[in-house]
């Protein structure tokens, strides 16, 4: 990242309310047999109180890193090496583990992808909640079987009371990722990342489940960051958008803006390619090529093997963040007008 | 909606007296251990499919597509019910015949990783069963080229495997598997659901260009309406393995009669630019071993009356090609 | 989950009819137990009498059917060798057998499961590494030779534990145990370190794989973005649920310690069922042969049984999954 | 003090009757005892009646000693001795009935309470050597089981220790008798152990779980005379033979290569080649370097300080060429191939022992394999006369007469002869002098008739005597131990050095 | 091609250069060698492999004939010139026999044993493992019932009976063996056929009508082989330890022709009385090649666990 546009970025602060999290220049890197793998590679964004980001992109773009860099839990071989986490105006990249752990689950809490996977199927409900909670604070079981209750009740569970002594191989998948909700939402987090929470769920159930979650944010006030690699999800559900290729955030705005006006010659190939943009019957705008390899990137912009716009300079070396308006920025030497 | 002529052009091209493949009342029920109820995964299913035609079938996790599938394909058996091919049961097949009206349903899997054997190189994926079953006329290299070209994939990696290859170019090998046998008819269970979305596009276009180069007839199950809507002529609404409306795609966008293909109308995904308020039905999917009593719709349907809680609804024909089984159809028809 | 038990039972009965038909053939196809036990000097005479004592005169067939007649009264018959009947005198060693491979298995999964923690939690340590080295050598090193040198070792050179036998017993429910007492424990721990040696070595590599496979599911990573303690996800998240194979692996690997106990008791001289089969085995003392394979059987299913009970206890999904 | 023995084989019941077997036997007679007993010297000696003499040509006459009591408290009467005669040979289930010591009895009875007269059949020399082997119970218990014996319900004796505690297959716990009638044992308890591995034994002598251990095997005795322990031995006295199957004319495992015309198709049939087989042993060598001098060479069935063995027959010496030409002259010159069998289990070293004959057999122009199994397998195989040379022992004998009728003698089980002539060797001279010598009451004349018998067999070789075996007993210093010819060993026998 | 243009595969994915197949099995063999303990092993596992094979030109002494041996030379300690030419290296036995040439030979029978009978009981039990896990309920029930009934006798159990019912000799040795391990197996092949025949993969050969026999053996076998392969390292090493232990409970080889086992059998008495060379080295060689193929066959289930890779 260059000082321009690190500069430009704060002096965005200012006139914004304060941000519940400011990331700048994360760079996530695995360390694998084959070589340094660039999962996260300066990455960086804002999410405002009540305000939900999308992070999109394809598998493997590096979405979930960036989650997990967040929180301070990316697993060996893969390690955090550079750029700040700013949370609530704290650095936290740097804290140690035992002082993350108090903030995970606490001010910061995460929702996974699978819900049949992310409930520890030999423990009941009521005890992975209560141990969330006393984990946290000091407070009777009483207590935290009440606060546990209304939790469930929150996110739409009914006979919530009763269903506190039941394990998770007893819920359907939609009532599952809402315990992992209703956890999550234990202690009032300033901040969710939710990692493709509805991805592994049926349409309706898709639908209970973003309702339920959109209702939560506005009562709450809390910063989101949305995971998904579900271009029409974030549409409906996000205020900003950021579009992730080989990780890097190639363009990101606000949801209108870089929905109807893209940048990047990625984002608006995604958009054509979904089939609901598409007339019936005929073949449908793609992308051409593969989803970039993270292990062995090309030299310059990783779109441009895929791009139709690439040339010579997009060969040589990747290009730098341009800002379009004070909220709408794309990496590109070709961007769409 | 501006290009309809696709469509027409392939409706009124295909539209024969007989279907080229029909479920007569197929079921299928996967027994439970420990006497638990069985679970009925596809119940007396009624469908045809003319040549030519995209039939594509649309339904939620678990409603039995896939069982469905299968049973269409010859993967397995049905509990009850028959297949027939070009008017004429499989079950009454015998020796080459069978083999013969087999090869002709060729079948196209959701998992790419999984569906293929990895072990095997791609030119002996494609090639065994040709060479099994002698259809390859020609050099054996020259027809793994040209099936691999087909599909868009380069013959020079016919020597790779599985695990060297990408999602999509692992969709397109499964595909060069099943069309290497000269099907007629493909069905398709999901094929592009667990694709990357740039991919996704890239598959569902060869598939366009495979009907347009080779006539094909496919069953194309997705549980994305928006996928069908692109592709089929014909869409078919599933729920807890019954068919619940069937009816030309155009019709079934635009006219929905069921409440639950209203309700998936209602939430199909798709790019807004402005954020969107849900209003999902409510309620879970109820488990098919023990689905509920009378429409199996009606715990969540907003429109339920006290007989669907009794009597499960017949699919009929409410107007001309659309069958829709909804209690409200009777009431006012 | 009701028809389990009863098929099991039925099972298990199957098992053994099946068993004694193969050790009535496989004795006769052996020799005669009665030309091994009668007296070198004894006559003719003597000999028909035995035979017909024993039984031995009528054809095979008809042997097996009467025994399959007394057994269903409860009667396996009386021991060639020791004149009594042959399922008091292969109950009268059980306890000794049972408490040996008890305690084995007991330092097994008390040694076993925290080592393979430790292994599971820091895969890199050198620590760890040696210690998996270490269950290498206890998978390797065939029993009856780490028995030898177990006793040159600990009771001949250093002459800190006695090396043999079963040392002072106490009676408690009516049998007599030796754990009860000092003398009796010190006598036992030779013997139940060595018999232990294997399946620590499994217990420890079942874990560390357990513990490894566990880190990596997404339900730890969970764990521990609620921001719960290490204790707390090792010692509940985790341990709970490498029980689950754990306990089952352990309940059936206890039938195989018995089996071994053949070895362990004959270095250790260890007056268990051990010995007694080889005994017996020797001279083709059928009815202890058949009493002590029912007996076997009969332990192996019950201990099935327990581990389902088990099983049934720690995992949720089998508790309900069978009612749903 | 407390003394801890550990013994080489575990008994089967502690009943006194139940079985003809040593290690029962030995144990038993810690309890029980009989009218007369052998010394360790085998020398008969008053037990229970003080005095005995032969009245008649069958009837023998036994003075009980006074005073002794059973260890519940009851006399021993003449009544005592009757039901036990009558029990022993009648023990139902038995599998080797004591039966065997009391075929020539006719009848037993008590004159008065405290003499017995015993009546036999026909005259019987060898009465009084039966007469120690049946251990005399209380009348009152004839009925008792096998059961109540192993409980310590029925271990009611006479003799050096009463019962405390028996657990089967692991020891037996006994106390001093305090109302013994004859000398008192140094010992306050003892307890015997059944370990039956030899390396086990050793280690519980070395490691101090034993005090005494009986029958070291040669390659431990190293380590216990190394360490702070004495080691005594018995007598030589258990023969070890290699039996031949000569009886008929095709035999398995032994065939010549190339014979000469006329030379036996079994070979083992001609003498010459039975005796070519005995001189390539080296005998000396087996003692040496297998057996640490445990053993002694061996060319009759008894070794030479017992009744009947003759001076005259001495081990034969190694004599590689002389076997050769000895093959030659029977028309083998080329040799032969045998394979010869062994058990591995049973005796000491057996299989050592069969592989080194083999070896030495090689030497001499023979092609020897050796097989051993296990006794349980092997033992029958031999009564079905299915090996052709094999390696075989007959149980501690005392006398001459009983070896040469079980091995040599020809076979006739009917009437009790020849019954372990597994090779059906027949020689109607030597089959005379033993019958006679059985219906001689006169100990001189048996003897030479016996001597006589013994020179005739074992120039014939119908089986090769390899060795006569001695048990090694070792303890510690402290404790001295008079070994037994017959094998047994006793608690009583142990004393403690002042 | 129309469409080659804009989908061509290779353009994305050609970063991995290799346009020639690497067959799964060759870069499983690639991931091993990354393993510096597994290698060791393998190469400890090779070298007494070559050493078993060459037994007879590398050992002084043909340790199995009988006219080689003498009492005479018996207990004689390592580095003791024997009355002949040479040199025994590692000592003598009792029977005279020189204990290295013993352990090489010894080596050449443990080795057979091991790998013979896990061999025969691989090819066996999986066969029938495959068969009940494709063929219908009443074939699974009937040969998984037996297969319990195999695994509920103890292993040393069925060895001793067999051998007591057959005699001894290498070959009753193997039978006994593969009669104990078959059934693991069975049990193993089935257990991971019924999850192979489960994917898509045998549906779509199953849809192209490719014949039953066809689909077990290319298609279900190649992909069970993994843990079947696993357990056969194991079970290798499980053998040549049963075997040495029923030669210590006295059945077993001939005695004339003793493996590691008998070897150690044989010596262990005269370990307590100091000779422990008769005894310690075939236990050292033993050991070795037991742990070399513990080292191998763990480094295989590491890189063959389907759970371990992507
Ligand atoms: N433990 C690991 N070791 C090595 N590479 C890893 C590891 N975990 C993730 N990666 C790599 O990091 C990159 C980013 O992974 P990430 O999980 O963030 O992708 P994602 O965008 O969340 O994809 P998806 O949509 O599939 O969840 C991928 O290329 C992945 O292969
Ligand atoms: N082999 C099986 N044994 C038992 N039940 C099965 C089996 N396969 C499928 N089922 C059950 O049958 C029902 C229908 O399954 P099916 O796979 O056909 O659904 P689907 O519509 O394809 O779902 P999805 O969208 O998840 O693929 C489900 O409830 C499923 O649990
Ligand atoms: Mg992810
Ligand atoms: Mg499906
Ligand atoms: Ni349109």
């Amino acid at each position: 990242m260059t000082d321009v546009s690190k500069h430009a970025l704060n002096a965005q602060i200012p006139e914004q309310p304060p941000c519940t999290l400011d990331v700048r220049d994360l760079r996530t890197h695995y360390k694998t047999r084959a070589g340094v793998l660039k999962a996260v590679d300066g990455v960086s964004f804002k999410v405002r109180p009540g305000r939900i980001l999308g992070l999109v992109g394809e598998s493997g773009s590096g979405k979930s890193a960036t989650g997990f860099s967040i929180m301070g839990l990316v697993d060996p071989p893969g390690a955090v090496v550079g750029g700040s986490v700013i949370f609530e105006g704290e650095d936290i990249s740097a804290w140690p583990e035992s002082r993350m752990r108090k903030l995970r689950g606490d001010r910061i809490a995460m929702i996974f992808q699978d819900p049949m996977m992310t409930l520890n199927p030999v423990l009941s409900i009521g005890t992975q909640m209560i141990e969330t909670l006393l984990a946290h604070r000091k407070m009777s079981k009483e207590e935290a079987i009440e606060r546990s209750v209304d939790a469930l009740a929150q996110v739409g569970i009914p006979a919530a009371r009763e269903r506190l002594s039941a394990y998770p191989h007893e819920f359907s998948g939609g009532m599952r990722q809402r315990v992992a909700i209703a956890i999550a939402l234990l202690h009032s987090p300033s901040l969710i990342i939710a990692d493709e929470p509805t991805t592994a769920l049926d349409v309706t159930i898709q639908a209970q489940i973003l309702s339920e979650v959109q209702k939560l944010v506005r009562a709450k006030n809390m910063g989101v960051i949305w995971i998904s690699h579900d271009l029409s999800v974030v549409s409906a559900l996000a205020d900003d958008i950021a579009v992730m290729y080989a990780g890097r955030i190639v363009e990101q705005g606000p949801v209108s803006r870089v929905l109807s006006y893209p940048a990047h010659p990625y984002t608006r190939g995604l958009i054509s390619s979904v089939a609901s943009n598409n007339p019936p019957g005929q073949r449908l705008k793609q992308i051409r090529g593969a989803p970039a390899q993270l292990m062995n990137l090309p030299r310059g912009c990783a779109f441009a093997p895929r791009c139709d716009y690439a040339d010579a300079q997009c060969e040589e070396a990747p290009p730098g963040i341009t800002h379009l308006d004070k909220q709408h920025q794309f990496r590109c030497f070709h961007p769409l007008r | 909606m501006q290009t309809e002529s696709f469509i027409a052009g392939e409706a009124t091209r295909g539209i024969q007296p007989e279907p080229i493949i029909e479920a007569r009342s197929l079921s299928l029920y996967y027994p439970m251990p420990k006497r638990a109820p069985s679970v009925r995964a596809v119940h007396e299913v009624d469908l045809e499919i003319q040549q030519g035609e995209v039939l594509g079938l649309v339904g939620e996790s678990g409603c039995g597509k896939s069982s469905l599938a299968r049973i269409m394909a010859g993967v397995r058996q049905a509990s009850s019910g028959e297949i027939r091919y070009r008017g004429r049961p499989l079950a009454g097949l015998t020796g080459k015949e069978k083999i013969q009206a087999k090869l002709q349903i060729q079948m196209v899997f959701q998992d790419p990783f999984a569906s293929l054997n990895p072990r095997m190189n791609v030119g002996e994926i494609i090639a065994e069963a040709p060479r099994l079953f002698g259809l390859i006329k020609t050099d054996e290299s020259a027809f793994i080229s040209e099936q691999m070209e087909r599909v868009g994939l380069d013959p020079a990696y016919r020597l790779r495997y599985p695990h060297q290859f990408s999602g999509g170019q692992r969709q397109r090998i499964g595909i060069a598997r099943a069309l290497a046998v000269n099907p007629s008819v493909l069905v398709c269970d999901e094929p592009v659901s667990a694709l990357d979305v740039s991919i996704q596009a890239q598959i569902l276009n060869l598939f366009m260009d495979l009907r347009e180069q080779l006539g094909l007839t496919y069953l194309f199950i997705s549980h994305d309406l928006s996928v069908v809507r692109h592709l089929a002529d014909r869409v078919a609404i599933m729920y807890l393995g019954r068919i619940v409306e069937q009816a030309p795609a155009r019709e079934i966008f635009e006219r929905p009669n069921h409440p639950y293909t209203q309700a998936l109308l209602a939430e199909m995904p798709r790019i807004v630019t402005r954020q969107r308020t849900f209003s999902p039905v409510e309620g879970e999917l109820p488990s098919p071993s023990n689905p509920p009593k009378g429409c199996h719709f009606h715990p969540r349907c907003p429109k339920a009356m006290p007989i669907c809680k009794e009597v499960m609804p017949k699919l009929e024909d409410i107007d001309t090609g659309h069958l829709s089984a909804c209690h409200l159809n009777e009431k006012t028809g | 989950m009701n028809s389990q038990p009863l098929a099991r039972l039925v099972q298990a009965f199957l098992v053994m009819l099946a068993m004694t038909v193969i050790v009535f053939i496989g004795i006769h196809l052996i020799g005669n137990p009665v030309d091994i036990l009668i007296s070198p000097e004894a006559d003719q005479m003597e000999r028909d009498r035995m035979m017909s004592t024993f039984g031995m005169d009528k054809p095979l067939w008809t042997q097996y059917g009467i025994f399959l007649m007394n057994a269903l009264q409860g009667d396996l018959g009386t021991s060639f060798v020791y004149n009594l009947p042959a399922i008091d005198v292969v109950l009268s060693r059980l306890p000794a057998t049972l408490e040996l491979a008890l305690v084995a298995l007991l330092l097994a999964v008390v040694i076993g499961i925290p080592l393979g923690l430790y292994c599971g939690l820091r895969p890199d340590s050198p620590v760890s590494r040696f210690i998996m080295a270490f269950s290498i050598l206890g998978f390797s090193l065939p029993g009856f030779w780490m028995g030898l040198i177990l006793i040159m070792v600990f009771a001949v050179e250093l002459g800190w534990l006695p090396s043999t036998g079963r040392g002072d017993t106490v009676e408690f429910l009516g049998v007599q145990w030796s754990f009860l007492t000092w003398n009796g424990l010190s006598h036992m721990l030779l013997p139940a370190i060595n018999l232990a040696m294997f399946k620590l070595s499994m217990v420890l590599r079942l874990t560390r794989a357990g513990v490894t496979e566990t880190l990596s599911t997404d339900y730890i990573k969970f764990a521990r973005a609620r921001g719960l303690s290490p204790q707390r996800i090792v010692g509940v998240h985790v341990l709970k649920n490498i029980m689950i194979p754990l306990v089952t692996i352990i309940g059936m690997e206890f039938g195989s310690t018995v089996a071994f106990a053949i070895v362990t008791e004959t270095v250790f001289a260890w007056p268990g069922i051990g010995k007694l089969i080889i005994d017996s085995i020797n001279v083709l003392d059928r009815p202890v042969i058949v009493a002590y394979l029912m007996i076997v059987v009969s332990l192996f299913v019950l201990l099935n049984f327990l581990v389902d009970l088990t099983y049934y206890a720690l995992d949720p999904r089998a508790r309900r999954g069978g009612r749903a | 003090e407390d003394l801890s023995i550990a013994l080489g084989s575990s008994i089967t019941s502690l009943d006194p009757h139940f079985a003809n077997n040593s290690p029962n036997k030995a144990v038993a007679r810690h309890f029980f005892e009989a009218l007369i007993a052998f010394d360790p010297d085998t020398n008969l000696v008053p037990a229970l009646a003080t005095s005995w003499k032969r009245i008649s040509d069958t009837e023998w006459e036994f003075k009980l000693r006074p005073d002794v009591k059973f260890s519940d408290g009851s006399t021993l009467t003449a009544d005592d001795v009757v039901v036990s005669f009558e029990r022993a040979p009648a023990v139902p289930n038995s599998p080797s009935s004591l039966g065997l010591f009391t075929r020539s009895i006719a009848q037993v009875k008590a004159v008065d309470p405290s003499t017995v007269v015993i009546e036999t059949k026909y005259p019987d020399p060898l009465l009084p050597h039966m007469v120690p082997e049946i251990l005399i119970i209380p009348a009152e218990l004839k009925d008792a089981e096998t059961g109540d014996y192993n409980s310590g319900k029925s271990m009611v004796g006479t003799g050096p220790f009463v019962f405390q505690a028996y657990t089967p297959g692991d020891r037996l716990i006994m106390k001093r008798n305090e109302n013994y009638w004859g000398d008192k044992p140094d010992w306050d308890k003892v307890t015997l152990r059944f370990i039956t591995n030899e390396a086990t034994r050793v280690a519980a002598l070395l490691s101090g779980d034993a005090d005494l251990i009986e029958n070291v095997s040669p390659n431990l005795m190293d380590r216990v005379k190394g360490g702070n322990f004495s080691i005594v031995q018995s007598p030589p006295a258990l023969p070890v033979y290699i039996g031949l199957d000569v009886g008929r004319d095709e035999t398995p495992f032994v065939k010549a290569k190339s014979p000469d015309a006329g030379a036996n198709t079994n070979p083992l049939r001609d003498k010459r080649v039975r005796q070519a087989l005995s001189y390539g042993i080296d005998r000396e060598a087996i003692s040496e370097k297998l057996m640490q001098g445990t053993t002694a060479p061996a060319g009759q069935m008894l070794n030479s300080s017992l009744f009947g063995a003759s001076p005259n027959v001495t081990a034969p010496k190694y004599d590689p060429e002389k076997a050769k030409q000895l093959l030659a002259e029977a028309g083998y010159k080329n040799g032969l191939t045998l394979t010869f069998h062994g058990p591995n289990d049973r005796l000491t070293n057996d299989s050592r022992v069969v592989q080194a004959i083999a070896q030495m057999w090689n030497r001499i122009g023979i092609e020897a394999k050796a097989e051993v199994m296990p006794w349980s397998v092997y033992f029958p195989q031999t009564g079905k006369r299915e090996f052709s040379l094999y390696l075989i022992s007959s149980g501690a004998i005392s006398e001459m007469g009983t070896a040469l009728n079980s091995v040599v003698v020809t076979h006739d089980p009917k009437n009790r002869r020849g019954v372990n002539n597994r090779g059906r060797y027949s020689n109607p001279e030597i089959d005379e002098l033993v019958n006679t010598s059985f219906q001689t009451l006169d100990d001189d004349k048996r003897r030479a008739m016996l001597e006589k018998a013994s020179e005739l067999a074992f120039e014939e070789m119908p089986v090769i005597p390899l060795y006569f075996y001695s048990f090694s007993i070792a303890s510690k210093k402290n404790i001295v131990y008079k070994p037994r010819m017959d094998q047994f060993t006793l608690a009583q026998g142990a004393k403690l050095t002042k | 091609m129309k469409m080659r243009n804009d989908t061509d595969a290779g353009n994305g994915a050609a970063a991995v250069a290799v346009v020639k197949g690497e067959s799964p099995w060759r870069q499983s063999m690639q991931e091993f060698c990354e393993s510096k303990t597994g290698v060791a092993g393998l190469i400890v596992f090779v070298i007494m492999v070559l050493a078993a094979i060459f037994a007879s030109w590398i050992a002084p002494q043909d340790p199995y004939d009988l006219n080689q041996l003498d009492i005479l030379n018996g207990n004689m300690p390592p580095g003791t010139v024997a009355a002949g030419s040479y040199t025994y290296l590692l000592g003598t036995d009792p029977q005279g026999r020189d204990i290295f040439s013993g352990i090489l030979y010894g080596l050449r029978i443990s080795l057979s044993v091991g790998v013979g009978s896990a061999l025969f009981a691989c090819v066996i039990g999986s066969l029938l493992g495959l068969i009940a896990a494709y063929a219908g309920p009443k074939v699974e029930a009937a040969i998984m019932r037996i297969v319990d009934l195999q695994l509920s006798f103890p292993s040393i159990l069925v060895a001793l009976m067999i051998l007591a019912v057959l005699g001894k000799g290498i070959m009753n040795v193997v039978i006994a063996l593969v009669l104990v391990e078959w059934a693991y197996y069975a049990r193993v092949a089935r257990a991971s056929a019924m999850v192979e025949r489960s994917r898509d993969y045998i549906a779509a050969v199953e849809c192209l009508s490719i014949p039953r026999w066809r689909v077990i053996v290319r298609h279900l076998l190649p992909n069970c082989l993994p843990p079947l392969i696993v357990i056969a390292t194991m079970q290798i090493s499980r053998a040549i330890a049963l075997e040495a232990t029923l030669s210590f409970l006295g059945l077993g080889v001939p005695v004339t022709e003793p493996s590691l086992g008998l070897l150690i059998a044989n010596g262990y008495t005269q370990m307590i009385s100091g000779q422990y060379w008769i005894c310690l080295y075939p236990g050292l060689a033993l050991v070795a090649i037991i742990v070399a193929i513990n080292l191998v066959g763990d480094q295989l289930r590491d890189i063959l666990n389907p759970r371990n890779r992507k």
